[in-house]
């Protein structure tokens, strides 16, 4: 998109709060409710102003008690709403994890297809914020694993923009995962900007020798990487994964067919990660079309770190992206 | 300990009496029937019967509309039956058939019925408790006049769930019914093993929630003290709490050896059978007599036996279908 | 081993609870906790009689309070003791994941050293028998993701005999996870079996033409698809991974070079499982000796049904493992 | 509501309460300090400021013996400087040097140290409770007559882990005490917002434990209402709550700009200040002189100006050492 197309200059934040806004005028069975999203705004400032715009019905303080607010959520949206629950940040949602995997997952089939559960949950994720061990999660990918929900990680001004309504219009419970690091996050928007679809991954950039696949947090991280390597004369596709469940690996795979080399780049530890189930993936699907092995860059496999060298060391960095892609490139081909 | 409220019982009206006892009795049989049936292999996973406390259900859900919600436990039967859901729909689900009012997807602790309200059959003991809030939620920012029943055992107390939920409900005075079926054990665990507190209801108390214990061997206490809770939650007095005091005459599950309570324990509470009392009770006001008694159990020996009918000429879901109802069908919100 | 040695006959079950008795004989400060492992005897009977012989206050019944007595747990491991807290069902550790997750992982290295969680956490997993979508995850898993705790997953008889000392001796946090279908299985048991290593992955069956992966619940069936290969003359080798964090991929890759093939039997959902990390891992280190792309046999993405039918076709049988080889044996090599 | 219990006050010792007016000087100095260099970005992460409920720390920490344990929150300089960590340590560990009291890895949040028995700094709200509940069970297992004392907000109050472990710790008669420091808010949200019932002590006595408010702006009440507390606690008589009612007059931590709460509510409360309160009731009563004052100040800012210099000259964790402390080194237990 080009400047001269009618544009608006906007921060991620502020695409988020355009976005919630727009849901509760549209649709009066959207409410929005969460630890701190009125009188406080919200503690990333998210929801600033929507308890003066649409009172403390729609927009609701709630007590500390995550499992509670977040199964809440879930009768709302069987009785008829459409809920939009706020966990502080993915750290606490370990506290409603029971009400995410055993009602809102597994309510619709435990019932024979009678009970749907039209809820979004939104919440914080991700580490950079020297915020240590406890704060730090990225839990999205884990969410992955389980059948029933939806998972998204809006990674761009449009994204932040546009899935909240789609996700509200799913008749099935949908996370958002927002990362910490992007609500700053400042450029330019369509003004005209709405919904968009929630299930499929999108090239951010074109390229030919290797795919770089990733999502959320990193997509920045991972385009500067495609800048730095284009520089060296490697020419890295960059696709953005956009929605976790379900996974889009049928972009990833043409991005593969075009490239025969991929890396993964995921904030999520290791072990268990996303990242490893897109590797398995592409091992099933396009194992004859791979030119080397698919490599990942994750998240050190530590609990994070306070002090801001250690926590760096521990994160997926431009740097350690660029040396992934020219071993892998120097290497074979 | 609080003290159970003696009510002023109005005098016994013949026909509804009578129509609790066959209440009671449906239950009652249709249990006996599954037990037996789980012995033959005919009904697997897990079984909890009712069998001593259909008083409560019974008794409770009079004093609820068509439009009022339920949210139950894994011990559910009676209030499915008592709810009216059909017998047989129930039976076909304990068989696993996809008549079954779960299209035999739930199985005996997971009873859906989307046409009584009859939201589950929760198997997470206190995880049904913050969809009944969701559901009072719903009702009142849409104003409807609706009360959401939620019962639970008195085990799910001392989850830390149970105590979100009642704060929940109290500050936003939700229209919720509390339910409390205090057998006096979770599986092995005697309350007193389990609370430091055993007045449970000061536990409602501390969020400044009506309570009140209640004979829940006595069907027509059980009624009234429900109606009069209603009373409140429906005009907009906020939550309630009841606590029916009662006693589980079989074991926890079908692989209970009972280690846990006296042999005498148990006959000392069967001398309060709820079902056995009331018809004595009725037998000598003159309200009851053997041919009322007769044609009630043949009555009821006809619907357990169309039941297992039902059941039994049922047919299997196709395996095809199996990742049916992970997510709904795509339909336009 | 041959019956000539000094065998016992003995079920999963009593080598567990002999693994506890022996425990709480060598250690004053091992002690159990959890719901109904004392008066109740455990919800699976493993520890039956030892209320009796060690006490309530070394065998000690909790109330449900998953997030309390696990965090209390902790706190006593961090105070002195050895504590082995058995959670009934993994469906239920949700409600103390935020105590296993951002306590016991990561307080170790978050007081830069000082504090290390010697504890063991028991729990049973895995579906199998009509308890349907509350009762029937197979999460451990998803458990692996986590740095700081480790993930064990006993198959056999010896490992259920030998692992609890081990894990205890362990100066950080160990998750054991007893998969439900084993507790009855019965066999022969060295008389003197005692620990044994909880980090390293063993050759149960050696062979040339293909590695089957798997651990905890589904080696049996593994081993049976091995047998039933082996008649139609192909030549599997089975390795039982045991612990699922450390994951022990030397070894797997060792069997790999030998096969060039490998199958990962997993009773986890597919996506996001740990038969994913190795997928990934044996991608990363062992794509050149691939004849074939690895393939995986895992838990249909679907929360389980409760009819028998349904829950078979969802989970890895022997016939899907044993078709997965045949179609890969046969495809290429 | 609950009165707060007058105590009858020794006559003051000149001594002991220069002590205490020179701890809560400390407090208040040093994290003067600390707001000071968040703003020069020297600290980063979150900052959350004890300013206005020193009287709380201070006053409780004199109660317990040097083998008692104390479990803090993410708002813990002032119990961390009161229970005797040092103040190097504790700047070095905001600064995320390798000197700090966690080696730089935990952070304001997640101070701790071994030798005092402090165990943290706990970021989950209600988090710590389940292990001060463990490490008092630890004790009492061992026939040791100490006590752990455990502070969090009144926002914790609401969590399900609150109720999970004040009835754990009633029902098994556990030393623990629990010091509920009521400053009105959590984050953003007033305590009429977030609880039903406002009177936090009656939280407690629905589990029959012993429990009083306490004017926290008091140190002197808050000394004589621990010591009391502890004497019950620790000879045995089962826990006990307390509940300091306070103030905080900064902001939630460094992002916040308090929408929430009038300037004069604040302005009010900073007129009950707990030093300058009593640094004026001891000067009134010719206990404290200008010279004494003066000294004080001057030792506060040596040890301030210390810590700020042993905290620059710190150094950093090697980046080998990252992955430390995920596991502890190999010892035989
Ligand atoms: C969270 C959770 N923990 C443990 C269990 C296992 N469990 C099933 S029923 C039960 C006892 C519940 O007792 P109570 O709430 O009194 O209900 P009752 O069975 O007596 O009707 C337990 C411990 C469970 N289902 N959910
Ligand atoms: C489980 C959980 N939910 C949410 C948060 C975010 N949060 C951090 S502090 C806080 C307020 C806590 O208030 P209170 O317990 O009263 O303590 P105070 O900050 O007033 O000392 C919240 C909501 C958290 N840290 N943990
Ligand atoms: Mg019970
Ligand atoms: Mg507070």
């Amino acid at each position: 998109m080009t400047v001269e197309a009618k544009t608006v200059r906007i921060t991620y934040r502020e695409a988020m709060r355009q976005a919630l806004r727009d849901a509760l005028h549209r649709d009066p069975r959207v409410f929005l409710m969460g630890e701190d999203v009125g009188r406080y705004g919200g503690c990333f400032a998210v929801s600033k102003g929507l308890l003066e715009e649409f009172g403390p019905e729609r927009i609701r303080d709630t007590p500390l008690s995550e499992s509670a607010f977040v199964g809440a959520g879930i009768g709302a949206a069987m009785g008829g709403m459409r809920p939009i629950v706020e966990i502080m940040t993915v750290n606490f949602s370990l506290l409603a994890l029971d009400q995410i995997v055993n009602n809102a997952a597994t309510m619709l089939h435990m019932s024979g297809g009678q009970f749907n559960i039209p809820l979004v949950i939104r919440m914080t994720t991700g580490a950079g914020r020297q915020l240590a061990a406890q704060h730090s999660h990225s839990l999205e990918g884990w969410y992955a694993h389980i059948p029933g929900i939806k998972v998204l990680t809006p990674a761009t001004l449009a994204d932040a923009r546009g899935m909240l309504w789609t996700a509200l219009q799913d008749p099935d419970p949908v996370l958002i995962f927002e990362h910490g690091g992007l609500y700053n996050m400042e450029g330019e928007l369509a003004a005209d900007a709405g919904a968009v679809d929630i299930d499929t991954a999108v090239v951010r950039r074109a390229g030919t020798d290797v795919s770089l696949i990733t999502y959320g947090g990193t997509l920045s991280k991972v385009l500067q990487a495609a800048e730095e390597l284009a520089g060296t004369g490697v020419s890295a596709e960059v696709v953005d994964l956009r929605s976790l469940r379900p996974l889009d690996t049928a972009t990833v795979l043409a991005s593969i067919l075009r490239t025969h080399r991929a890396v993964i780049i995921d904030e999520g530890w290791r072990s268990g990660s996303i990242s490893a189930e897109l590797s398995a993936r592409i091992m099933e699907s396009a194992f004859y079309e791979l030119d080397v092995p698919v490599a990942r860059v994750c998240s050190a496999e530590v609990p994070m770190p306070y002090a801001k060298h250690m926590e760096e060391a521990a994160l997926p960095q431009v740097h350690t992206i660029v040396e992934t892609v020219r071993q892998m490139v120097g290497s074979r081909g | 300990m609080s003290q159970q409220v003696a009510f002023q019982s109005p005098p016994l009206d013949r026909h509804h009496s009578l129509f609790l006892l066959r209440e009671m009795l449906r239950i009652r049989r249709f249990e006996e029937k599954c037990a037996e049936l789980y012995s033959a292999t005919k009904i697997r996973g897990f079984l909890h019967l009712y069998i001593g406390e259909e008083a409560v259900a019974v008794g409770a859900l009079q004093a609820l509309e068509p439009d009022d919600a339920i949210v139950a436990t894994y011990r559910e039967h009676g209030h499915a039956l008592a709810r009216g859901v059909s017998a047989t729909s129930i039976m076909a689900e304990m068989y696993g058939k996809q008549e079954g009012c779960s299209r035999g997807r739930g199985g005996s602790m997971h009873l859906f019925n989307a046409a009584t309200r009859f939201y589950g059959g929760n198997a997470i003991v206190g995880g049904g408790l913050p969809v009944a809030v969701g559901l009072a939620l719903a009702d009142k920012l849409q104003g409807r006049p609706r009360v959401t029943a939620c019962f639970f055992g008195e085990g799910a107390v001392a989850e830390g769930e149970f105590h979100e939920c009642l704060n929940l409900a109290a500050l936003w005075k939700l229209p919720v019914l509390f339910c409390c079926e205090n057998n006096l054990y979770a599986m092995g665990t005697a309350l007193k093993r389990s609370e430091s507190e055993t007045d449970l209801c000061l536990k409602a108390t501390s969020y400044e929630m009506p309570a009140w214990p209640i004979d829940g061997m006595d069907v027509m206490a059980c009624e009234e003290a429900t109606q009069r809770a209603v009373l409140t939650v429906r005009s907009g007095g906020g939550p309630c709490f009841l606590e029916f005091r009662t006693y589980r005459f079989r074991a926890h599950s079908m692989y209970d050896p009972q280690l846990y309570r006296d042999k005498q324990e148990v006959e000392q509470w069967k001398t309060r059978d709820p079902i056995a009392v009331f018809q004595a009770r009725l037998q000598e006001l003159g309200l009851l007599n053997e041919e009322d008694l007769k044609r009630i159990e043949e009555d009821i020996t006809t619907e357990v036996a169309k039941a297992v009918e039902f059941a039994e000429t049922g047919t299997w879901e196709p395996v095809e279908d199996l990742t049916k109802f992970v997510y709904s069908e795509k339909v336009q919100a």
